[in-house]
């Protein structure tokens, strides 16, 4: 079986999304039985490689893609995941999309349970047809027996550990007959350590029957177990495609991060001093939906700017999400030495510290409203800043005219790309969109300011423009200011130290001149001695 | 997930829908004709070229084997019937004469004026189409929703009974 | 400390039901109504409204809350009635005939309320009361307008004096209790309509085999998690519309065995209380938005219409004044939906929060305690 | 021509043709033999009883909580303040205003408990308020028989207890607004200046507090809960502030209605006035989550318009009484039209 043709072959596959490349002439093949290790960082590309694999209708919309992709030697092009189900492709997605109040067999068989015709079948056609549930039980079984997992199938999924609904899934991929290769999308970042081992023996199984499978994940020495070949992306470039053998962690962490050139620093051979310490967080626990924070510990010095790195899902952002109480936090924060109260935005921004959000659409702005009220919101609700009174001072009305001075300060100072102050929030590009949410942040004059992914989504010009505002904002205003972000080289242009975040938990805090590869172990959840010394530190 | 029906099912299946269409239909035709009412106005008068009496001393008259009901001379009935085929029993009072009629109606003919004196005579035709010479009329009603919710003045749906004082 | 625990859960997961069941218990003595004349009531009453309730069920499987919408399909019934008496068509015959002719009207309807409640995810159960209402209007327009003037009706008895439109009331002499007398039998001085007893059996029956088919486990997907549903293949938005269709169809059935029994049909009102009384019906027997069964429906026919039959003479006796009574059962029919409707809410934001305690042991959770919470945080945030 | 098709969707057809409706009756009614000024007057006299219902649903919209089908709540409120108003025998402006200073008090107590209801059940809110303002009507239905009213102009003559379900404000204040300042032109055309001017002072009351920091954070609210949340807002506040709000709005509402229309409507009457007001915003052009002080007004006048123009017109010119089904279609036709755009904020 192994002897013939890959199975399937990824043939200089490109990609772009609105002139953004995100995938360039990738190309890899994959056999019968083989396991592929794809690894990594959060936006070398990964997903949207997945996406064209599976058929995801939101690469057609954006232009297609460019290359081949083969299945048996046949290029095949799917429109929807419909079409790369039934050429045997299987995928777990990241997220459970199992049905919590069904079995495990029902979720199995979910729409392919197996039936038996009834005399309606003629007059209303198939969905007539009763279920024949020892049947999909005998399937869901052997579909089970398959995976060489313990598992009840009448057990319901609302009720099972999480390690078993992720065998659910993958039972319910290879109950397809016709299921030859399976995408696996970081299946273990939910799984304990013990469920985690399970699984990658149920995977040597399935590759054991012939199976091609596409193993996806951050933790390199699992990957290591697991997989024949590894392939690994960066900046949308296939870097190494290698036979496992004789490869180590540090070799795949250095390749996943490693960089040709050196980050540019912005204050290069600047000498770097900083006040008393003025935000120390300890023990803190977030509970933000897939960025949990279990045990955080850090300090930061007044004039600093602190960074926060970390694969997606880790826990990075829950960080400022949590002190700044947009999610359930515990633990003890204090800013200036005094306790800042968890659980009450407002407090928070009144004690002076600002949060400029990851989510910029969902909690950053309001869409549907003017800039003015977007930049203005804020600081008139924390500061009671620009309001009127009128009615001889009676009633404080919004100061439209304060407002909109406001905000053609920032147009100017951020070079807000805008028909006027009163355009509305959502007809700005996703870079301007940005400045905007900096503006309001800036607008409220914080000592502390906390920034989470500020370049994601925008253009390179608008990338450059923030960082140089940050940059500008704390030489020369002194902003202390905690920066989270999925971008390590964003981080290592601009942050005094960085801290990576794995697992909820801080894996260790570098200089931003450390080695590339330390970054890569942390990020991998591999301690390194130098880390450990910098702990101790 | 599109599933490819073999065409020689998909006929059968558009012959069973077919035939459930006609089956529909043939039941709503039958449930017409099964279902329909007809009045019998069964009349013992005298006719009004006194050709023929009406039986002296009253009939029981029973329709499809009914329980009987008592006609003296000069009065009438209404008896409702389902249906379209009928057997109508006329005994004389005294329990002499017995006249059996079978009657076969039309679909459309609602009310009927049976003369009894033509029938027991088996004199053609015994039976006419009865027209009501004035349709009940009640004093007219102020029709649809005593009101709607659009008309605040209506006073909302009540569906409580509110005395009035 | 379980058994009290499982006791107390009982308590709180049958809230509603035991509350009604005390205050129906209550209100018997002081109405001063003897156990022989409620019993009788509540078997009439039962024969009369277990069919419309049912009617709910399917969209409640799919997910889709009550079903306000099933109005239309009351009104779908009331033409196939007023079609019936026009040709004087009488008995069971008659009855059957407004069905087929019902059927496709109520399938066109539940096909338009399906779609508009595809359009409106989230908030099917008000845009299903107002749908009713908008399709009363146009109930209306044929009945009051069309009927007589562009469709020929017959029966001059049933037409407004002006010529056209159909009178306020009508008279359903010909098939009063025609389904009920089928097969009336006498059983310790009660009066048992068992054909109307067997039409709601073979509907549970049908309501029970249903759930076993491949639509049924789709619709009960679609109930579950629609997202989950689609990505599995299952058309969603059709099955949504099967479910409606169904409903509609047995509530312009469920519609028609209620006139028989009544006797006579105000034609334009006839059906506005009709998803009132069901939906009331079905919440008192302890269903909620997401949850019911047949067990649910029976029970809360006989706990609500009880009630109904009790309170006004309770209300008399009590404070002299039957008006009070009347009031106050209304009060409790919609207060009742108001209130299951609020408890569903709240618990299901309960429910939400509760997953999240796991993680609020302290810091020291374990990995495995968090990922859990987590977990269910996304499950719940779905 | 794209400004054209822009408003058009933003506009939305069915309003569209309602308001080319509204003009084609306007044109026709002399046709007919309907008087104009007549019906003018007419127009301008409900749309001024019916103003402030309308208004009352901007706030609720304004902050998230979507149609407030239980108006009835406040309007509940209106009527316990009216009636206490007649109860003590209040007469004129005295009576008009006392009634709405004895109602308002009311109206805040359950605003503020139906304010924390809605907070409990977000996502549902319209169908909950609709049923708890259901509710609300009927509880008080059994009030009303109930209640230690004497004033023998509201009690039930035979019994001596329980108030009638029509009670004249004829001698109380009836039309106290309508008259103050009313301009008399022929026989047929009154205009109710006094009425208006208190409309319009609600409205301008209204467009102030929307300036206000809670008014801005209201609509912030309304507009993105979490970008709210994010700047120190508390949600349900602003929410329950909203809700009492309307329930103010839905009772003095109430007494504006009564003196124009001459009488106090107590037991099931209030049952179907949330439709009403919900119709007439949204025919405004107010979306479920958005509303300005334009859509009330225009909502309020097109609605009213309506009401008053298709009886008169379309019946005189087809001899039928038709209206009301068109009146229903039409009003309930608009709110599923409304329910069943796709709206940005989905719960």
């Amino acid at each position: 079986m192994a002897q013939q043709g890959p199975l399937l072959s990824v043939e200089h596959v490109s990609k772009e999304f609105y002139g953004n490349i995100v995938l360039h002439d990738v190309c890899f093949d994959l056999k019968a039985g083989e396991i592929l290790g794809l690894v990594g960082e959060n936006g070398a590309g990964k997903t949207t490689l997945m996406r064209i694999l599976f058929g995801m209708p939101v690469i057609a919309q954006t232009g297609g893609y460019k290359g081949r992709v083969c299945i048996d030697g046949n290029e095949v092009n799917f429109s929807n995941p419909f079409d790369a189900l039934d050429a045997g492709i299987g995928m777990v997605h990241q997220e459970f999309s199992l049905i919590p109040g069904f079995t495990t067999t029902e979720n199995i068989v979910l729409n392919r349970e197996s039936m038996k015709p009834t005399f309606l079948n003629e007059v209303f056609g198939d969905r007539m047809s009763v279920l024949d549930r020892p049947d999909m039980k005998k399937r869901a079984e052997s579909a089970i027996a398959k995976l060489g997992v313990r598992l009840d199938s009448d057990m319901l999924i609302s009720e099972m550990p999480v390690g078993h609904k992720q065998f659910t899934e993958i039972a319910r991929e290879i109950n397809r007959e016709k299921t030859r290769i399976l995408v696996l999308d970081e299946p273990t970042a939910v799984l304990t350590e013990t469920e985690a081992e399970v699984l990658l023996v149920a995977l040597r199984n399935l590759a054991k029957q012939g199976i091609a499978i596409i193993f996806i994940s951050h933790r390199l020495h699992e990957v290591i177990q697991v997989a024949d070949r590894i392939v690994v992306l960066r900046d949308g470039l296939a870097v190494k495609d290698t036979a496992v053998a004789g490869v180590s962690v540090r070799d795949i962490a250095s390749w996943m991060v490693g960089r040709s050139i050196a980050a540019e620093r912005l204050d290069a051979g600047e000498k770097r001093e900083f006040g008393p310490e003025i935000l120390s967080v300890e023990h803190l626990w977030v509970d933000m939906p897939g960025e949990t924070v279990r045990d955080i510990n850090f300090a930061v010095k007044k004039g600093e700017i602190f960074g926060f790195g970390g694969l997606a899902g880790q826990g990075k952002l829950g960080i400022p999400n949590g002190i700044m109480g947009l999610f359930p936090a515990g633990g003890a924060v204090k800013l200036h030495g005094k306790p800042v109260e968890l659980d009450e935005p407002r407090k928070a921004l009144e004690m002076g510290m600002a949060f400029v959000s990851e989510d910029r659409r969902g909690v950053g702005l309001l869409l549907d409203e003017s800039l003015e009220w977007n930049i203005a919101f804020t600081a008139m609700q924390i500061h009671g800043q620009y309001l009127k009174p009128v009615l001889g001072k009676l009633l404080k009305i919004r100061d439209e005219a304060g407002m909109r001075k406001l905000t053609l300060e920032y147009i100017g100072i951020l070079d807000i790309k805008c028909t006027s102050p009163s355009q509305k929030a959502k007809e700005l590009s996703g870079g301007n969109q940005q400045k905007i949410c900096l503006a309001k942040a800036f607008a409220l004059k914080p000592d502390l300011l906390f920034v989470s992914e500020p370049t994601r989504g925008i253009d390179v010009g608008a990338k450059k423009l923030v960082l140089d505002t940050l940059h500008k904002y704390n030489r020369e205003y002194g902003m202390t200011i905690v920066m989270v972000s999925s971008e390590l080289e964003e981080l290592r242009s601009i942050c005094d130290r960085i801290a990576i975040v794995d697992e909820g938990r801080i894996a260790g805090i570098l200089a931003p001149t450390a080695d590339i590869a330390e970054f890569g172990l942390l990020m991998s959840g591999e301690k390194t001695e130098a880390v450990q010394g910098a702990n101790r530190g | 997930m599109k599933q490819v029906i073999d065409p020689k099912v998909r006929t059968r299946r558009l012959l069973v829908r077919a035939a459930l269409i006609v089956v529909f239909a043939g039941l709503v035709v039958l449930m017409f004709n099964l279902g329909k009412l007809h009045t019998f106005i069964l009349d013992n008068k005298n006719l009004a070229d006194g050709s023929l009496t009406a039986a002296r001393g009253g009939n029981l008259v029973s329709i499809d084997g009914r329980e009987a009901s008592e006609i003296y001379p000069g009065e009438r009935s209404m008896e409702k019937v389902k249906g379209q085929r009928h057997t109508i029993t006329v005994t004389s009072l005294s329990g002499t004469d017995k006249v059996v009629r079978r009657i076969s109606l039309d679909l459309d003919s609602e009310m009927m004026l049976v003369s009894l004196p033509r029938l027991i005579a088996g004199k053609e035709p015994y039976m006419e189409v009865f027209v009501p010479l004035n349709v009940v009329t009640t004093a007219e009603e102020r029709a649809g929703t005593d009101n709607s919710f659009t008309s605040p003045e209506a006073g909302g749906t009540d569906p409580v009974v509110i005395p009035t004082p | 400390m379980s058994g009290k625990k499982s006791l107390g859960r009982f308590f709180t997961e049958n809230a509603v039901v035991i509350i009604f069941l005390a205050l129906t218990i209550a209100a018997i003595p002081p109405s001063g109504l003897s156990f022989q004349y409620i019993i009788q009531e509540m078997i009439t009453r039962l024969g009369r409204n277990t069919f419309l309730v049912l009617a709910l069920l399917l969209p409640i499987f799919a997910g889709m809350g009550l079903n306000f919408g099933m109005t239309l399909g009351a009104m779908s019934g009331q033409i196939g009635l007023i079609l019936a008496i026009n040709w004087n068509i009488g008995g069971v015959e008659g009855l059957l005939f407004a069905a087929l002719v019902g059927t496709p009207i109520s399938v066109l309807m539940g096909y338009i309320c399906g779609a508009v409640l595809n359009k409106a995810k989230g908030r099917e159960m008000v845009t299903g009361y107002i749908l009713a209402f908008f399709i009363n209007g146009v109930y209306q327009f044929v009945v009051l307008y069309m009927m007589g003037s562009i469709f020929p009706i017959k029966n001059p008895a049933i037409v407004l004096s002006r010529g056209y439109g159909i009178r306020n009331t009508l008279n359903l002499e010909n098939v009063r209790q025609s389904l009920d007398d089928l097969l009336m039998l006498k059983v310790g001085g009660f009066l048992i309509p068992v054909a109307t007893f067997l039409i709601i059996g073979l509907l549970c029956v049908f309501v029970v085999w249903f759930k076993k088919t491949k639509l049924g486990q789709d619709m009960r997907a679609v109930g579950h998690d629609m997202t989950v549903a689609e990505a599995a293949g299952v058309p969603v938005d059709r099955t949504r519309i099967i479910a409606i269709i169904i409903s509609t169809v047995l509530a312009s059935f469920g519609q028609i065995i209620f006139l028989q029994n009544m006797g006579n049909m105000a034609t334009y009102n006839a059906h506005d209380q009709t998803s009132f009384f069901a939906v009331a019906a079905i919440l008192v027997g302890g269903a909620s938005v997401k949850k019911a069964s047949i067990p649910n429906v029976i029970i809360g026919v006989i706990l609500l219409h009880v009630l109904y039959v009790v309170t006004p003479r309770a209300g008399q006796n009590l404070f002299g004044s039957a008006m009070i009574g009347e009031y106050f059962r209304q009060f409790i029919g919609y207060g009742v939906i108001a209130l299951t409707l609020v408890l569903y809410a709240w618990k299901a934001r309960q429910g939400a929060a509760r997953a999240r305690e796991g993680l609020r042991g302290g810091n020291s959770a374990t990995a495995a305690a968090g990922t859990a919470a987590a977990d269910t945080a996304k499950g719940g945030a779905k | 021509m794209d400004k054209i098709k822009q408003f058009v969707t933003d506009f939305g057809w069915p309003r569209i043709i309602i308001f080319l409706f509204l003009l084609f009756l306007f044109i026709a009614a002399p046709f007919v033999g309907v008087r104009i000024d007549a019906s003018i007057s007419d127009v301008f006299n409900r749309f001024g009883q019916n103003a402030l219902f309308v208004l009352a649903m901007v706030p609720m919209i304004q902050s998230g909580c979507g149609l407030n089908f239980g108006l009835s709540i406040g309007i509940i409120a209106g009527l316990i303040g009216s009636t206490l108003s007649v109860q003590f025998g209040l007469t004129g402006l005295m009576g008009f205003f006392g009634a709405v200073a004895l109602a308002i008090p009311f109206a805040v107590i359950f605003g503020w408990f139906y304010g924390l209801l809605l907070n409990k059940v977000k996502g549902e809110e319209m169908t909950i308020a609709m049923y708890v303002g259901f509710a609300g009507v009927m509880f008080m239905c059994i009030m009303w028989l109930i209640l230690p009213y004497t004033n023998s102009t509201m009690v039930w003559g035979y019994a001596g207890k329980g108030l009638r379900t029509t009670i004249s404000v004829e001698g109380y204040y009836r039309q106290v607004l309508n008259d103050f300042w009313a301009i008399r032109i022929g026989t047929d055309f009154i205009f109710p200046t006094g009425m208006l001017l208190f409309v319009v002072f609600c409205a301008f009351l209204m467009w102030l507090f929307l300036r206000t920091k809670t008014g801005t954070a209201m609509t912030a609210v309304g507009s993105n809960p979490d970008f709210a949340r994010a700047s120190g807002i508390s949600a349900d506040r602003m929410r329950t502030v909203s809700v009492i709000i309307s329930t103010v709005l839905g009772a003095v509402g109430i007494v504006v209605f009564q003196q124009s229309y001459g009488f106090i409507q107590l037991y099931t009457a209030p049952l179907a006035m949330p439709f009403a007001a919900v119709a007439a915003i949204l025919i405004g052009g107010a979306s479920v989550n958005k509303a300005t002080m334009v859509n009330v007004l225009v909502g309020a006048f097109l609605f009213q318009g309506l009401l008053t123009m298709t009886p008169s017109v379309i019946n005189s010119a087809l001899k039928t009484d038709i209206s009301e089904v068109i009146r229903i279609i039409v009003s309930n036709g608009i709110i599923i039209y409304a329910l069943t755009r796709k709206t940005k904020v989905t719960k």
